[in-house]
């Protein structure tokens, strides 16, 4: 069982394999580097979200208000941008993820302070933060013509044979990796998952661990909204609409466990690709697009089957102890 | 006679689309003309028939004189739109219309037919040799860009033999579905020689789609834009040119037809005429609907004056 | 010796002081709901209609009735995020049986069916294999919905028959449309089985602890089956109300319900993560949301802006109390 | 692995340091703290010197577990003065207590059942590189060393927790306790989960413990661990301090009058054993991986002893008997009548009840009044055709708990507020209700308070006289000699024998449950 769960990712991986290969008996095209090199620029603000849920759900949280915190991210820096052309992009970036950063410590402190169930609190900032932008907005439409070319451009300009954007998420990839495993901030929070109790015994400060992965969430969000903006050309009320839930399949998808402590950076990244090869792969194969949905939704659920086999306790054998002594 | 406003809602598909906001500045325009028309510019955020039917039956509690709606399901609001009826209230539809029974009239931009062989001519213009083209609508229970399509479909085998139709998918007017769309049809047909795009949103998306791909010169997207989004896209070549009717007219248009029914008691009924002010004169069919102006064609000559505008 | 230990005498319940009468979740609520009524009056002449008032309860009678049936899901700590996916499949099987020629009662029935056989679908799946539901929901609502789409694509189903129209469209008596009256029945019905019956006993009980319950000899997986259909049911139910009151199906019907059938248990005082709450509450929430978005519609306030009321609205009112304890024991961290 | 060892430098070393040191390390004086509703301590004062152990006793809710979680931060007193070594400090949150070297092995087991033993070991304070980062090489190599000198070094530095035996996991517990070189050391009803082999490893550790100078506070409910291990005592009653001192000046009895106010004198209850026909059998019962072939006979107003060591499987054969889990083979017959409880709601149909020794999980219902927790299994005897009567709810509650003795300030109290011995009452009560056949009890009075014991053992005696019969399984000795009629013993999933409990002795049950000859 140590096994399976160990190797989670490489079955994952083995999974993703298979579904390249499939798609590539009727895309031929599908599986060549530079083909999978898009795949993998096409999700990388998915990936980059669903990290930030991870730390979330692993704390045995949710943040139901990823999608909305992006939207209106999104919309602030769209409309700073028409404003002020002049502003740098790397400035604008910093503002999206403090604007991020602040949606994140709102939901937070209600969960820290007043003790809140997390996806309580995140059931009313997910309508506040979408209205919110509404009303900042005025309900227009930042479009592709007002934002200033390097707005638009940051993201795709290539380094080294990859997009910025690409670039960005291995970035963001490496410094979860690091946080999640290396660090003290990190350790808390699956402790926190596995034993809530017991992290209280521990000396660590639940409450305010929640907090920061919130405020973590929360930046991730603010950064994929500039990415998002940048990336579809158009602000909107509208924009990432229900898109939470995607974030979050991609992290079940990747094993990260619902009821929290259990997961891990490799397999939000590989839950994330496999829902993005999904989506790029349907229109090329030819398949309607009415069946994606349906797919993804099979996806979900057979993903969560399998793990759930993988993390079934296999009760405490006595019976193999004894003989094996 | 009126010793109050004569209010009139229009509704729109959703708030926030600029093609709606250009709509309700036409509709302003014609309040100031009739003088004594209040407009409440209303609509859902998001695009659903259940959404307009919340906001309907509010404007019902409003005792509203007349309601304009483009509506998101042809069939969803008839009821609501109905109940609006029988408590005396004046209904159009405009832009995308309600089915028969639940409006008076219904206001097409244009020709449906028209606009289903514009969008493709607007791409066999510059194919002279022919080729493959594909299709991004909006989503695939949007009534209008379903008649378009299946209009198109009917013009292509006589009028343009050397077009070839490959595909038609669905960005549901979200542009992150439609960027993934666009990018689905570059990759599924290398041979594509234009994306046709009947619809604001994926439109855009299709031309960043290019710009990225740097299939700029190979790949020619059109459709229907609004110029003031589109006119990047223009200007750096992706696309040759675009077509939309005149939004700001549309709601002038509708706003003045339902006034006239709801005041000046006109009769909605076919073969009838009824003046549109500035606009001139429409005539209903038997439908009872009435078609305005053909789509207006903008490329590199006339998109920089008219971005202006709307 | 030991001295003979006195058995104590335990009173059955300490008489409480009336101020944690005041301070219930339901008195809080009904505070809240006249104030928006007030409110509502003053803002607008045209609220106080009884026509009006009874258009206003269409806003939310489908989905409040999904609600009753979910409160009783949440409080057995299970969640349902398929309900809407449910409504739109339900309607779609409607609409196939309409092109069929289907009658009234048939598509009533199908409905319904269909409803109760996705509920089942996602309570087999939880309890027989075990698995969280609010991920097995999120799948199934792709699922289920996908399958709507499949089947429909870019078609309508219309030409429903003039006598289905009474469900969603009909009036029982003067301005009490069916849909309200269904809504009210059925809140008593829940409010009954919740409260005064063993089931709903065992409801609570699975909510605090599902593994003692099990112990206990409380059929905890049965349990949760029958919770997960009912809300399956209630799903088909609204599902048939709005296919009547749109008059027709498309796959992208009832969007973002499951959501607002959500907020209002929230709201109603449900505990989300199970084992405490009422029905009164959820209707008075439902009311309360009803109540808002009408009062904002009539001020021509956008559906967004008012998202933000009701966002507001459920932190708040699930803040206050917290607050306010916090507030008097003048221990606030 | 030989954790058997004898460890003989450590235990030939003098115990105990000198009878009066100088300072306390730790002073805790005029403590107070109430939950609202309940004055859990009022005024109450602890001292713990260095090289001491210090037992703490007193019944059931007498607040024990709360003041542990005062001197580790986790709650912070209403009113009193904590200092250490002569200072006064606030331990605003476990974190602090952490940093004064206050660390506690508390009453529920609470360490990470998915991280890693060296992990678990080392949260909060592992070892960093020179980037500031987690240290993994290092702290496994720490970990290793720890368990190394607790003479654990059996326990892989790598393995998840959950794969670990409890008492395994008792002494990583300890470990952490020891890795970060604590100078306080609390230990609330340590033993209560172990066997007395384990147990003994235990008292082992605290010997060390002692001779390393740390000053040690030792909960327990058994007298006889208390002598064995403590220096000094101090007695708790309903939330205040009633008494301290040297142990050896101490005798049990009036250490028990000062903890009860009243003379207890704890003798297992004479019985005059009508004992009848077999009510129930068990032949050829297997589980896959649990336990195989167990067959035995229960017989009407018998109290059936299961003595065993911790984790021989006594619980799963029971809680396949009442249908918990699933068996692969066997046959289950009652009254003659063969049965196959599908679930528990089968067997106490049936008339087979299975009171669960893991309380917060399996048998409470915390967040329900008391009375709501006592009628849940006998719902379909307190309602009509699926309606509530609260009056009758509220009867069977009053009846069964009154008669153990339950102290709660009103039956709509939620059992959460409730002491853990209170809570084993409700418990007990709970299925006491639904008038079984068949009773069968796991670790009946695992962490109950000597009064309350005598009223459990004294409730047992009265069912089986009344014609009911009891199974009991047990790891206290004297219990399982003092109450039962006949004695099976269980090791390693198997039934090692049965004995008829005239003339048998203590040490014939350890060694057939240990598996050493005689
Ligand atoms: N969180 C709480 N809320 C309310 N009351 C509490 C809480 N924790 C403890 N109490 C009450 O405080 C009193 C002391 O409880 P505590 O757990 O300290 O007892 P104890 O001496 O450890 O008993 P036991 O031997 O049964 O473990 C009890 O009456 C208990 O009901
Ligand atoms: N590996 C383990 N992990 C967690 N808890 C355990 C483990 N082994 C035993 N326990 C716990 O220790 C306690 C006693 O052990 P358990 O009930 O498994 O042993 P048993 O032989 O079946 O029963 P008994 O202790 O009554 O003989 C229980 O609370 C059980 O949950
Ligand atoms: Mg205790
Ligand atoms: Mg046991």
């Amino acid at each position: 069982m140590k096994n399976l769960r160990k190797y989670r990712e490489i079955w994952l991986l083995a999974a993703i394999a298979v579904l390249i290969g499939l798609i590539s008996t009727r895309f031929p095209g599908f599986a060549d580097p530079a083909n999978l090199r898009q795949v993998f620029n096409d999700t990388s603000i998915l990936m980059i979200l669903a990290l930030g849920q991870m730390v979330v759900i692993l704390t045995r949280s949710i943040d139901l208000s990823m999608a909305s915190n992006l939207c209106f991210t999104g919309m602030v820096v769209a409309m700073l941008n028409a404003a002020h052309p002049a502003i740098p992009i790397p400035v604008l970036i910093v503002i999206a993820l403090l604007v991020g950063l602040v949606l994140g410590a709102i939901n937070g402190l209600l969960v820290w302070r007043l003790n809140i169930p997390s996806i309580v609190v995140t059931l009313g900032t997910l309508t506040i933060y979408r209205g919110a932008t509404f009303v900042v907005s005025g309900g227009a439409w930042v479009n592709a013509d007002q934002m200033s070319p390097d707005f638009i451009n940051f993201q795709r300009a290539a380094f080294l044979g990859l997009p910025v954007l690409s670039w960005i998420a291995l970035l963001v990839i490496a410094l979860f990796f690091v946080v999640m495993t290396r660090t003290q901030i990190g350790r808390s929070i699956y402790a926190i998952g596995v034993n809530p109790t017991a992290s209280v015994y521990a000396g660590i400060d639940v409450g305010r661990t929640k907090f920061i992965v919130f405020c973590i969430s929360g930046m991730i969000g603010g950064l994929a909204g500039y990415l998002w903006i940048s990336r579809y050309v158009i602000a909107s009320v509208e924009v990432a609409n229900g898109y939470e839930l995607n974030i979050i399949a991609a992290c079940v998808i990747g094993g990260i466990s619902i009821a929290g402590g259990i997961g891990s950076v490799g397999g939000a990244v590989l839950g994330a690709l496999f829902l993005g090869i999904i989506s790029n792969a349907l229109p090329v194969i030819n398949i309607s697009p009415f069946w994606q949905m349906a797919i993804s939704g099979s996806a979900i659920i057979l993903a969560v089957v399998l793990n759930a086999r993988g993390e079934r306790r296999q009760g405490r054998i006595i019976l193999r102890k004894a003989e094996a002594a | 006679a009126y010793a109050e406003n004569v209010k009139i809602a229009l509704v729109v598909k959703s708030l926030g689309n600029g093609f709606f906001d250009a709509a309700n500045k036409g509709a302003e325009e014609a309040a100031k003309e009739l003088g004594d028309v209040e407009v409440i510019y209303t609509g859902p955020t998001k695009a659903t028939a259940e959404a307009q039917i919340e906001v309907i039956n509010s404007l019902i509690a409003q005792k509203v004189n007349a309601i304009a709606v483009s509506a998101n399901d042809a069939d969803a609001l008839v009821p609501v739109l109905k109940k609006a009826m029988e408590r005396g209230i004046t209904v159009i539809s405009w832009d995308s219309g309600v089915a028969k029974e639940g409006r008076q009239l219904h206001l097409n931009p244009s020709d449906t037919g028209l606009i289903g062989e514009t969008i493709i001519k607007l791409a066999a213009d510059y194919l002279p040799e022919g080729g493959d083209v594909a299709i991004l609508s909006a989503s695939s229970t949007a009534t209008n860009q379903n008649a378009w399509i299946e209009a198109a479909k009917k013009v292509l085998p006589e009028k343009f033999p050397k077009i070839k139709l490959v595909a038609t998918v669905y960005g549901d007017d979200d542009s992150a579905k439609s960027t993934d769309e666009a990018k689905g049809l570059l990759k599924s047909y290398p041979n594509l020689k234009a994306i046709i795009a009947p619809t604001t949103v994926g439109v855009v998306a299709a031309a960043q789609v290019v710009t990225d791909a740097n299939l700029i010169g190979k790949v020619n997207v059109t459709g229907l834009a609004l110029p003031s989004e589109f006119k990047k896209f223009i200007d750096n070549g992706a696309s040759q040119a675009v077509a939309l009717w005149n939004p700001i007219d549309l709601g002038y248009s509708a706003i003045y037809l339902a006034h006239d029914l709801a005041v000046k008691k006109e009769e909605a009924k076919p073969g009838a005429t009824l003046s549109i002010g500035r606009v001139g004169k429409v005539t209903l069919d038997d439908t009872n609907s009435a078609a305005m102006a053909p789509p207006f064609q903008f490329d590199k000559t006339n998109i920089e004056k008219f971005s202006k505008i709307y | 010796m030991t001295d003979a230990p006195h058995p104590r005498h335990i009173p059955d319940r300490l008489d409480k002081p009336l101020s944690s009468a005041i301070f219930s979740w339901e008195a809080l609520l009904v505070v809240i709901a006249v104030l928006i009524f007030t409110v509502n009056s003053f803002a607008s002449p045209y609220f106080l209609d009884p026509w009006s008032l009874s258009d206003l309860t269409f806003n939310f009678t489908e989905k409040a009735l999904i609600a009753l049936a979910m409160a009783l899901l949440i409080i057995s700590g299970e969640i349902d995020l398929s309900v809407a996916a449910i409504v739109a499949l339900a309607s779609t099987m409607m609409g196939i049986a309409v092109q069929a020629g289907a009658g009234t009662p048939v598509l009533v029935a199908i409905g319904i069916v269909v409803g109760l056989g996705c509920g089942a679908f996602n309570g087999l799946l939880v309890t027989r294999l075990g698995l969280p539901s609010i991920v097995v929901t999120i799948g199934t609502m792709s699922l289920f919905r996908g399958i709507a789409f499949i089947i429909l694509g870019d078609q309508a189903y219309k030409g429903y028959p003039e006598s289905f129209a009474f469900f969603g469209q009909g009036y029982v008596w003067w301005v009490f449309s069916f849909e309200l009256s269904l809504f009210l029945v059925a809140a008593l019905i829940y409010w009954f089985v919740l409260h005064r019956t063993s089931f709903g006993r065992r409801v609570f009980a699975i909510g605090n602890n599902p593994v003692a319950c099990q112990f206990s000899g409380v059929r905890v997986d049965r349990i949760k089956f029958i919770l997960f259909c009912l809300t399956g049911l209630m799903s088909g139910i609204a599902s048939v109300l709005i296919t009547s009151r749109l008059g027709s199906t498309r796959p992208s019907i009832a969007q973002g319900y499951e959501l607002e059938a959500i907020t209002m248990v929230v709201l109603g005082g449900v505990s989300i993560l199970g084992g405490a709450g009422s029905i009164l509450g959820v209707v008075l929430a439902a009311f309360i949301m009803g109540l808002v978005t009408f009062g904002l519609g009539l001020l021509n306030v956008p559906g967004i802006v008012m998202s933000i009321f009701i966002g507001l609205l459920l932190i708040i009112v699930i803040a206050l109390p917290i607050v306010w304890r916090r507030l008097r024991e003048g221990s606030f961290a | 692995m030989d954790t058997t060892a004898q460890h003989k430098v450590e235990t030939e070393r003098p115990l105990s340091g000198p009878a009066q040191p100088a300072t306390p390390r730790l002073t805790l004086s005029g403590i107070s703290k109430s939950f609202p509703g309940v004055r859990a301590l009022h005024n109450v004062s602890l001292s713990l010197y260095p090289g001491q152990v210090t037992a703490l006793i007193g019944e059931n809710g007498a607040g024990k577990s709360t003041l542990v979680k005062i001197m580790t931060g986790i709650y912070q007193p209403d009113a009193g003065e904590i200092s250490i070594d002569g200072e006064a400090t606030t331990l605003h949150s476990a974190h602090a207590a952490f940093g004064h070297g206050i660390t506690a092995i508390h009453q529920e087991t609470v360490l990470f059942d998915d991280l890693s033993v060296a992990e678990n070991i080392f949260l909060g304070h592992a070892p960093r590189t020179r980037f500031g980062t987690i240290d993994w090489r290092t702290m496994r190599k720490n970990a290793r060393e720890v368990l190394e000198t607790m003479r654990a070094g059996h326990i892989d530095a790598d393995a998840r927790l959950k794969d670990l035996g409890i008492a395994n996991k008792h002494l990583v517990a300890v470990a952490r306790a020891m890795s970060i070189d604590a100078r306080i050391v609390i230990m609330d009803e340590p033993t209560a989960a172990l066997s007395m082999k384990e147990i003994e490893e235990l008292f082992l550790l605290i010997e060390f413990l002692k001779s390393e100078g740390k000053a040690v506070l030792f909960i327990s409910h058994k007298f006889d661990e208390i002598y064995r291990i403590a220096d000094r005592y101090t007695v708790f009653r309903d939330g205040e301090m009633v008494g301290e001192g040297l142990l050896k000046d101490a005798g049990q009895n009036e250490i028990v009058r000062m903890m009860v106010g009243r003379n207890v004198d704890h003798i297992f209850p004479q019985r005059e054993p009508k004992i009848g026909a077999p009510v129930l059998s068990v032949s050829g019962l297997s589980h896959p991986t649990e336990f195989d072939d167990i067959g035995f006979e229960l017989r009407k107003g018998e109290i059936l002893g299961f003595y065993g060591l911790v984790g021989a499987g006594r619980s799963e054969v029971m809680q396949a008997i009442s249908g918990i889990t699933r068996t692969s083979r066997g046959t289950i017959t009652l009254d003659g009548k063969p049965i196959a409880p599908k679930s528990a709601a089968d067997s106490i149909e049936a008339g087979i009840v299975y009171v669960p020794e893991e309380r917060g999980k399996q048998g409470v219902v915390i967040g329900m009044p008391i009375f709501q927790n006592v009628s849940l299994p006998s719902l379909m005897h307190t309602s009509k055709s699926g309606v509530l009567r609260l009056a009758e709810e509220f009867a069977l509650a009053r009846s069964y708990t009154e008669r153990l003795d339950l102290r709660a300030s009103s039956l709509s109290q939620d059992v959460g507020t409730l002491s853990g011995g209170n809570q084993q009452k409700v418990v007990i009560a709970k299925w006491l209700a639904t008038a079984p056949k068949v009773i069968i009890l796991d670790e009946p009075t695992k962490g109950i308070d000597i009064g309350s014991k005598a009223a459990v053992h004294g409730f047992m005696a009265e069912l089986v006289a009344q014609g009911l019969s009891v199974i009991m399984v047990s790891s206290e000795l004297p219990e399982i000699l003092g109450m039962s009629d006949r004695v099976v013993v269980m090791r390693e999933g198997r039934i090692a024998a049965v004995h008829d409990n005239k003339g048998l002795d203590a040490e014939t049950l350890v060694r057939t449950a240990a598996g050493i000859a005689a």
